[in-house]
């Protein structure tokens, strides 16, 4: 068996999925945050697999952007949590539903 | 790849034509210097420079400057500029413009920085001009970001009231989800797509030339078609439409006033500029694809946005609703603008109609709004007429002309918008978007009710915990009131817009 | 005033102009009010007889509207019909707007009271002079419409407004199907122009059928009373006397019979025999009815219907005299004109009865005013010595009405008989007798206002009236005796009066005999069998025949009154509610309601969870994804 | 005056828009009434001369005509005025009953005189410009000009019920102009003319017709989004809810003249663009507006207890009429039709301002509350019966021309909608009169004599009798010479081709 | 060898990301994810791209996992205080799982994937070409994003107010 671009594919596709399935069970907004970056790592191994074997680059070149955007958002993202945790004591999402309907 | 390659790729960074995005961003970084620099009791100055150079800025856009660009491709393919594009330029600063006039108004009433808040918004107002320029999807994904980062932070700028920060982590989570989407499906389409090799340069999927190349030629590649409808759901989140419209009412509730106009403003135009974009360029060969879901997306999004604002009694999320169901009427201009080419136009006419009205009416909303942001009942409004006729009257017109009611601009909005629909043979969606504009008169007039047509017994009951309107000054009175006689004037001669867009 | 046309118009114009002059400048000036009328009443009668002398007959017309296909035209058609109308029309109606200068003299609304005139007087000299059917109607609901101000000038009485509000609604339910035999004639015979149809008529180019004719006898049954319309008249007596003179006795009801004529052409045999029994019945019914009344003015009423039945049946009669002349099947009927013979009848007794009995309710007026408003007959007597103008005109009034030899209706009244005898011995017989009744309950008026003692305290202090009353009383009692001779009404009616029946031989002699019977029959009856007091002598001594009559009277209205209490405004009720409660509440409140629920359901959604939302997203990106494989 | 010649229609609806935007601007208000009594004359002087000076052949071209592009070009849009035989006579409406309305608003004793005023010459404004729009999309923007004003009227100073009412009328409103404005659309853009311009599509559409199952589907939308606006039965509910709530002027203007937008529409539009449409819906419409509005609607007004709101239902019921005229088609029918608009505005315009004047003395609209007014107020009285009449169609006023020639042409249309038809002339009577009679004659209630011991009525002040003599006048002059207005409808409606050569008069 | 590196990589990454999902302890979960990434970081390597998967572990391990155990211990959230899943929550989170599981087996069965084109493997020097001249613009707004970013995490943390609202 070679191993293909299409492993690598539906690798990144069990991450992604994962990930998903992370953001839609967990309670915890911390860990919610770690399935969302999971996410966003899945999309870069997708990216870099395609990058190898069409033989262009720029793939590769966008995931330093990814990973910097992702940075952006984890610091800004938890200062968020961190933000809501002083105010409210708790970093679970079902408590934090006091706007709605 | 050659160094006289590169040099020739570096050639084409024409720093010139975004020089409005490079003013707009020098500018927000010099307020910044100003604040380290300036003495404390000055820094209240730094806002007027804020809108200063915006209002610069925009005047040299109106004045045409940087239009010249029109047709060409920057920065190595990165950007395209055309005509349409750049009137969404114009549209992000007038409207961040304007959200830095309505933080003058909010922001005082809480203990927190300014000059921050200038500076997020002034770098999201340019990512969002880069944005809609742009013409490759690391551009496009890069300045997205920008934008929705900005956004969080602006979100959950008051970071010492629950419900805000409430906002901020739906909004955080929601979009980072979404991003996820999106960036899944510019993977998908950048895998499927492959190396292409055309003059002696190797191009990829990035591109949106060349996707969109390579699509018409696949139309039936299932990665080509999956990385569209992710990215497209990525828009959707922006423009909030069907079902991806869920966080709107909980975000915008809890978000601070100025940000809530910028967010149903600014990020939402950008969505609509992007997605037109995006179906005039990369995924205008997918049109048998796009075309039932974009259609079944606006006849949700109608649907489902003027049924949930019926009995919204929040101001803010009644708001974020009725902006849902505009997203709607919006979609159904981008579902035509597949076969009517004005359609386009009609669609940024729309959003500068729209653009009008809501500034007008968050603008009100500022005034009327007590120290807590986010309880902003529409029963507070009652007796506003008596109390403050002003900033009434500028309510009516400006929720008459979200309503669509003629001879208001928004009636003019709608009517370019069904025209172009009419001609696309979208009938279904006309009978929708009908029920749609008959559904939301009833909670506009809810609200012009509340502030005009005075109920005895209600005033006495609400009297007593609704915050009392403040009196605008001067400055409010005049913007409020030009934004306020703008949304008539252009229903009476919309000339002024329509000669402006490229509708021939 | 250079041509004759010129003169009709302005016998039109000037009632419209004295109204108008009234309403706008005079309304508080009674009495140059009052003068003016009178000065327009004065002048349309000088123009009338000024055309009947000089002797021209012509029509003209304008074009009034037009639209499409549809004209109307503004025209005058003014034949020896018309010029014998307009004579009675304008004559009468001269006579009491003078006599209604007496009796309205105290009156706080005297200037509306003649302002009505006038306008009444316009109208019926527009449905006299009209050439065609549309103009007609357009007067003929112009005369119901001063009909109903007149009847209401006591407005202030709930029973006077009740009464015009009826009589203007019934006339309205006549009309409906005048209207539609208009339209119907307009499209089937291209024009309603009179002239015109009778040109046809006489070519056979008419599109004959007995919908036409029928249709427009509602409208003159609605304005001439005639079963079942009948039921306003009486009751229109709640107006001044002059008005129940002018209006519900000499000259509006009578528009109706002057109708038929002038469509006489359009007349079939189906429509005549239908037109005949109308008439015969309701002369019968209101005869009846008559005998049981108190109100002096009601009797006069009823005896109106009577009599305008008798006119109608004489209409109608016409159709049996060509049957006979002709002596051909029903096929050929239908291509034949009817014989004029009704026509002559009908106008003739329309004549003289408009100066009898405008003569009587004028006389009667005089013993109301000098009864200081007492109506009721039985509260009256000896006024024989105390009102003797009014006595000896109203004697006169009642002589002729009966038909008493070489007075107006002993003519006319003859000529009807006859006809009704060679046609339908039937109608003959019922006629007849009617004319008994009419001879009973005449004399039982006369009897018992003008003989025995003084019943009633207004009685006792009755005096006679000014000269503005006398002197209209007598000079219609002059025309009540001799408007019937040949040489009088020969020349007031021209050709019309050739049409008259006129009996010879045997059967002469017949008709001599049969009016003289009835006279003494009827006559004499009541007067030996009423006892002036104060009770009625038939409910004394018959009270099972008084109460019998007197129910027969009463079922009319009380069929009315049923029908619109119980039945038009409950099923209107009815609607209102299903309006109300099924259309407005249900349907549309329930439409709204549900959409508000949809709305509270869609609000529910926003349920603050933000797993909840990323579940939202969940579907979304599936869906699309399903999209993508094409699965969906 | 030169009949091509555009300023004075320009004017006459400039002035009421410029007045109302001078007043909003904060104009005091001493010279805000001054001000609004010129800006509602000048229309009206500025109609009569246009009627006037209008050419007596050829009506069924624009006059006055002008063209001003407002920037929407590229969808065939421009602001083309000009009046033809059709809508000279509505103009005129218009510019009568907005200045009796104006007048009576004037005394009206209004809270915010100013804004009342104010929102009063937006609706006047609105209202001409509908009658002079020759582009369809202007007609419509118009109409909906002069009814945002109306809502806000009903909602600020209205009467019992006002919220629900001023609601419920707007949503109904906006659902029949949705839906005609989509009818416009359809036309314009299924057209090969490529214009809202009336006179090129009726060029492009008789030499190119629509097919006849979109003339179908158009005029389906046309007839019922133009029928909400005009009340057809059974879509009439908001009417009598809403006129019952209105304050008197806007009353007025909306149920005299706004409302006839519809049947305008119908007329000039629909008919001519699409006939074979309006063939095919005759008989449903016939059936709809005869047995709905006429009968089942005459016989709910007869029910009424409430002055207004039978006022209401009787105007409902009178735009059956309207729409029997419009099913017949051709020119008879159609014209009947106008001639019914232009004389029903008037009376109903009357009678609404009377009604509020009787309100004024006995503080009621409860008709078994009242009785006898007549004896005090007697002018009040003779005006009242004349506007009932004259809504119960009696000739001498011009409402009977209009019902005589729809019922003329309805025959041959259908003779049993006919008989149909004019029953309702006998219902209309029934509750004509008995509201009249219960209002002034017969002996007074009890509780009106309550109310009259407290504040004795006065008669008609001069500032009520001004506007009602006004519309009274206009009544009988239309009333005495119908063909005043006949005439250039007649020319208009009239298709060139078939022009009779030779008229045969009826009479020698 | 490829091959069997792959599917320890592979195992790395999906064991560890599966792990972040069900582990109930927040600390837990962010090693893991160091775990994940680890993985990940292998793959960049068997595909060439050894300076992405340094980077990788420089900015995800170094940065950001380090962040969240951080943040983490700061907030003292307690492992135990998870509630159960409701039944509810349990239907919905089984769907949502097939629904994922369903798309994967779609990417899987429909990609049609373009013939492999492998090229050499790019230097330091290409990246540095590469965002130095064709993305200079991004790299530009990345810049812009990143000290916007910063400023937020200052307003949103900093102490600028009277301590009253201080944990």
């Amino acid at each position: 068996m070679t191993i293909g671009l299409d492993h690598y594919l539906l690798l990144s596709a069990v991450l992604f999925a994962l990930g998903f399935l992370g953001v839609l069970l967990r309670k915890n907004t911390l860990v919610i945050y770690m399935c969302l970056e999971l996410m966003l790592i899945a999309s870069t191994v997708a990216l870099v697999a395609f990058s190898h074997f069409n033989g262009t680059f720029d793939g590769n070149v966008f995931v330093f952007f990814i990973l910097t955007i992702a940075a952006a958002e984890v610091a800004v993202g938890l200062a968020i949590i961190v933000a809501l945790f002083r105010q409210r004591h708790t970093v679970q999402v079902e408590e934090l539903n006091q706007l709605k309907h | 790849m050659t160094t006289a390659l590169l040099q020739k790729i570096a050639d084409t960074n024409e720093w010139w034509a975004i020089a409005p995005e490079l003013l707009l961003a020098c500018g927000a970084l010099l307020l910044l210097v100003l604040e380290i620099f300036l003495p404390k009791r000055d820094q209240r100055f730094i806002p007027h420079f804020a809108l200063t150079i915006q209002a610069t800025v925009l005047l040299l856009l109106l004045a045409g400057f940087y239009s010249g660009f029109a047709g060409e491709t920057t920065f190595g393919g990165l950007l395209r500029h055309t005509f349409l594009r750049h009137v969404g330029r114009v549209f992000f600063l007038l409207s961040s413009l304007l959200v830095c006039f309505l933080a003058g108004i909010c922001l005082p009433k809480s203990k927190m920085p300014r000059v921050e808040f200038y500076h997020i918004v002034m770098v999201v107002a340019a990512a969002m001009m880069l944005l809609v320029q742009s013409n490759h999807f690391v551009m496009f994904f890069v300045a997205l970001e920008t934008v929705t980062i900005g956004f969080y932070i602006l979100v959950s700028y008051y970071r010492d009231r629950p419900l805000t920060l409430e906002a901020g982590l739906k909004y955080l989570v929601l979009g980072a989800l979404s991003s996820g989407l999106m960036l899944f499906g510019i993977v998908l389409l950048y895998g499927a797509v492959g190396r292409v090799e055309a003059g002696g340069m190797v191009h990829t999927g990035f591109e949106f030339d060349v996707a969109a190349d390579f699509l018409r030629h696949n139309p039936d590649s299932f990665l080509g078609r999956a990385g569209a409808l992710l990215v497209l759901a990525g828009v959707a989140f922006k423009i909030g439409a069907f079902p991806f419209q869920i966080w709107i009412p909980d975000v915008y509730q809890g978000a601070p006033t100025p940000t809530t106009a910028f967010l149903a403003v600014a990020s939402k135009a950008a969505g609509f500029g992007v997605l037109l974009t995006l179906v005039g360029t990369v995924f205008a060969p997918l049109q048998h694809l796009l075309v039932p879901v974009l259609s079944l997306l606006a006849a949700a999004t109608i649907l489902f946005g003027n049924l949930s604002a019926l009995t919204q009694r929040n101001a803010k999320r009644l708001m974020g609703l009725s902006g849902v169901s505009h997203a709607g009427y919006l979609l159904l201009g981008v579902v035509a603008s597949f076969t009517v080419p004005w359609a386009a136009a009609a669609v940024w006419f729309y959003l500068f109609t729209y653009l009008l009205a809501s500034m007008a009416v968050f603008g009100v909303m500022a005034h009327v709004a007590g120290p807590d942001d986010a309880d902003q009942e529409v029963d507070h409004y009652e007796r506003l007429a008596r109390n403050r006729p002003f900033l009434a009257a500028v309510l009516v017109a400006a929720l008459g002309s979200l309503a669509g009611i003629p001879p208001l601009a928004g009636f003019m909005g709608k009517l370019l918008v069904f025209v172009a629909a009419f001609q696309a043979h979208l009938y279904g969606l006309l009978v929708v978007a009908i029920i749609g504009v008959v559904l939301s008169i009833y909670y506009y007039f809810g609200w012009i009710k509340a502030a005009v047509f005075e109920s005895p017994v209600a005033a006495d009951a609400t009297a007593s915990d609704a915050p009392a309107p403040a009196a605008p000054n001067w400055v409010s009175r005049l913007v409020l009131g030009a934004l306020a006689l703008a949304s008539i004037l252009l229903g009476f001669y919309p000339g002024p817009l329509t000669n402006w867009l490229p509708f021939q | 005033m250079h041509s004759i046309p010129e003169h009709a118009l302005l016998a039109l114009l000037l009632p419209l102009a004295s109204a108008t002059v009234i309403a706008l400048f005079l309304r508080r000036r009674g009495a140059i009010a009052a003068g003016i009328s009178v000065g327009a009443a004065a002048l349309v009668a000088f123009i009338s007889i000024i055309l009947l002398v000089h002797g021209e007959r012509f029509s003209t017309s304008v074009e009034w509207l037009r639209l499409g296909d549809f004209t109307v035209s503004l025209g005058f058609k003014y034949d020896d019909l018309a010029a014998l109308m307009l004579l009675v029309v304008g004559g009468v109606g001269f006579l009491i707007h003078v006599f209604s200068l007496g009796y309205m003299h105290d009156d706080k609304a005297r200037a509306r009271f003649f302002a009505g005139l006038s306008i009444f007087m316009f109208s019926m000299i527009g449905i006299v002079l009209a050439d065609n059917l549309f103009m007609v109607f357009v007067f003929w609901e112009l005369v119901g419409f001063s009909s109903w101000l007149l009847i209401n000038h006591y407005h202030e009485k709930q029973s006077a407004a009740d009464a015009s509000k009826k009589a203007f609604i019934v006339n309205r339910v006549g009309d409906f199907g005048f209207l539609l035999g208009i339209i119907m004639c307009y499209w089937a015979n291209g024009t309603v122009n009179l002239d015109e149809l009778s040109r046809l008529g006489a070519a056979n180019q008419l599109a004959l059928g007995a919908a036409i004719p029928l249709l427009l006898f509602c409208g003159a049954a609605g304005k001439s009373a005639q079963m079942p319309l009948q039921v306003w008249l009486p009751d229109a007596m709640e107006g001044p006397t002059p008005v129940s003179a002018l209006i519900h006795a000499a000259t509006m009801v009578a528009a109706g019979i002057y109708l038929l004529c002038r469509v006489h052409m359009l007349m079939v045999f189906e429509a005549l025999q239908v037109i005949m029994w109308v008439g015969t019945i309701t002369a019968l019914y209101a005869a009846l009815c008559a005998v049981v009344q108190r109100d002096i003015k009601k009797v006069l009423a009823y005896s109106t219907l009577s009599q305008l039945g008798y006119m109608v049946a004489a209409f109608g009669l016409g159709a049996g005299w060509v049957s006979e002349g002709v002596g051909g099947g029903p096929v050929d009927m239908f291509h034949l004109a009817p014989d004029p013979a009704g026509i002559g009848a009908a106008m003739f007794h329309l004549t003289t009865h408009a100066f009898f009995k405008a003569l009587l309710f004028l006389a009667a007026g005089s013993v109301i005013i000098g009864c200081h408003h007492e109506q009721d007959i039985f509260k009256m007597g000896g006024l024989r010595r105390k009102m003797p103008v009014t006595f000896l005109t109203f004697t006169i009034g009642v002589l002729a009405i009966t038909g008493v030899p070489f007075l107006a209706g002993f003519y006319s009244k003859d000529a009807i008989l006859y006809l009704a005898m060679k046609n339908d011995t039937t109608v003959f017989a019922i006629l007849t007798f009617t004319a008994v009744l009419t001879s009973f309950y005449m004399f039982r008026v006369w009897k018992l206002v003008f003989f025995g003692p003084a019943r009633g305290e207004a009685a006792g202090h009755a005096h006679e009236s000014g000269w503005t009353m006398t002197l209209p009383l007598v000079l219609l009692a002059a025309l009540s005796v001799a408007g019937g001779w040949p040489g009088v009404f020969g020349r007031l009616a021209g050709s019309v009066a050739h049409l008259v029946p006129e009996a010879a031989g045997p059967a002469h002699a017949t008709i001599l005999v049969t009016s003289l019977v009835v006279l003494v029959l009827g006559g004499g009856g009541a007067l030996l069998y009423y006892r002036t007091t104060e009770n009625d002598t038939l409910e004394e001594r018959a009270p099972f025949v008084f109460g019998g009559l007197v129910r027969l009277r009463a079922s009319f209205d009380q069929l009315y009154d049923y029908y619109v209490a119980k039945i038009q405004q409950r099923f209107a009720m009815l609607l209102n509610f299903l309006e109300q409660i099924f259309l407005a509440g249900l349907i549309i409140r329930g439409l709204a309601g549900v959409v508000g629920l949809l709305g509270y359901g869609a609000r529910a959604l926003y349920s603050g969870s933000v797993h909840a939302y990323v579940y939202w997203f969940l579907l979304g990106a599936v869906l699309l994804w399903a999209y993508a494989t094409g699965h969906l | 005056m030169n009949p091509n010649d555009a300023h004075l229609l320009q004017l006459a609806i400039a002035t009421p828009l410029g007045a109302a935007l001078v007043i909003a601007l904060g104009l005091p208000k001493r010279y805000a009434t001054k001000l609004a009594v010129l800006a509602f004359a000048v229309p009206a002087l500025v109609a009569l001369w246009l009627w006037r000076e209008f050419p007596a052949e050829g009506a069924a071209k624009y006059f006055y005509a002008s063209n001003a592009d407002v920037g929407l070009s590229s969808v065939g849009i421009s602001l083309k005025l000009g009046l033809n035989g059709v809508s000279l006579p509505m103009f005129l409406l218009a510019a009568i009953v907005g200045l009796a309305a104006g007048l009576y608003a004037l005394r009206s004793g209004a809270e915010r005189l100013k804004i009342y005023l104010m929102l009063l010459l937006v609706m006047q404004g609105g209202l001409l410009g509908v009658f002079s729009s020759v582009d369809i999309f202007f007609f419509y923007f118009f109409h909906e000009l002069a009814l945002i004003p109306t809502f806000i009227m009903v909602g600020v100073w209205g009467g019992r019920d006002r919220n629900y009412a001023a609601m419920k009328m707007t949503i109904y409103l906006t659902v029949g102009a949705m839906l005609s404005l989509i009818g416009l659309i359809a036309i314009y853009v299924k057209s090969p003319a490529n214009s809202f311009d009336l006179e090129t599509l009726r060029a492009a559409l008789a030499a190119d017709p629509l097919r006849v199952s979109l003339q179908k589907h158009i005029f389906g939308l046309l007839m019922f989004g133009f029928g909400i606006l005009v009340s057809l039965w059974p879509l009439h509910t908001w009417a009598p809810l809403g006129y019952g709530a209105a304050p008197s002027s806007a009353a007025m203007l909306h149920a005299g003249v706004l409302k006839k937008f519809g049947l305008y529409g119908l007329i000039q539009i629909a008919l001519p663009l699409l006939p074979a449409g309006a063939a095919w819906w005759a008989w449903k419409l016939a059936l709809l507006a005869g047995v709905g509005n006429v009968i089942v609607v005459g016989l709910v007004t007869m029910a009424q207890r409430d002055l207004k709101q039978m006022l209401g239902y009787s105007s409902v019921m009178h735009m059956g009429y309207c729409f029997l005229g419009i099913a017949c088609l051709g020119v008879t029918g159609p014209g009947g039709v106008v001639l019914l608009m232009v004389a029903h505005g008037l009376s109903v315009a009357l009678l609404f301002l009377l009604a509020t004047s009787i309100h004024h003395r006995t503080h009621t609209f409860d008709l078994a509350d009242m009785g006898g007014l007549a004896q005090q107020t007697p002018v009040l009285a003779a005006f009242f019966v004349a506007g009932t009449l004259a809504s119960i169609g009696l000739p001498g006023f011009a409402n009977f021309w209009g019902e005589l020639t729809i019922f003329v042409a309805l025959w041959k249309f259908s003779p049993a909608i006919t008989a149909v038809a004019v029953a309702g002339v006998v219902i209309s009577a029934v509750y004509g009169l008995r509201a009249a009679a219960r209002v002034f004659f017969g002996p007074p209630t009890e509780q009106l004599q309550k109310v009259t011991a407290e504040n004795p009525p006065a008669d008609l002040a001069w500032s009520e009798r001004l506007p009602a003599l006004l519309l009274l006048a206009a009544l009988l002059l239309f009333g005495f010479f119908p063909r005043l207005l006949s005439h250039t409808v007649n020319q208009a409606l009239t298709p060139p081709a078939a022009m009779p050569a030779a008229v045969v008069h009826p009479h020698r | 060898m490829g091959n069997l590196l792959f599917l320890i990589f592979t195992f790395l990454t999906l064991g560890g990301a599966a792990l972040v999902v069900v582990n109930k302890n927040a600390v837990n979960a962010a090693m893991f994810l160091l775990v994940s990434l680890v993985g990940v970081a292998g793959l960049f390597v068997l595909l060439d791209a050894a300076l992405l998967a340094f980077v990788l572990l420089l900015v995800y391990a170094g940065a950001v996992v380090a962040l969240f155990l951080f943040i983490i211990m700061l907030l003292d959230t307690r492992p135990a205080a998870l509630k159960a899943f409701t039944r509810p929550t349990i239907v919905a989170a089984a769907l949502g799982g097939l629904l994922l599981a369903a798309g994967v087996v779609m990417l899987h069965r429909h990609a049609e994937l373009p013939a492999a084109a492998p090229a050499a493997t790019p230097s330091l020097r290409d990246y540095a070409a590469m965002l130095f001249t064709t993305y200079l613009l991004p790299v530009q707004v990345v810049g812009f994003l990143l000290l916007a970013a910063m400023l937020g995490v200052i307003v949103l943390s900093k102490k600028f107010a009277p301590p009253e609202d201080a944990p």
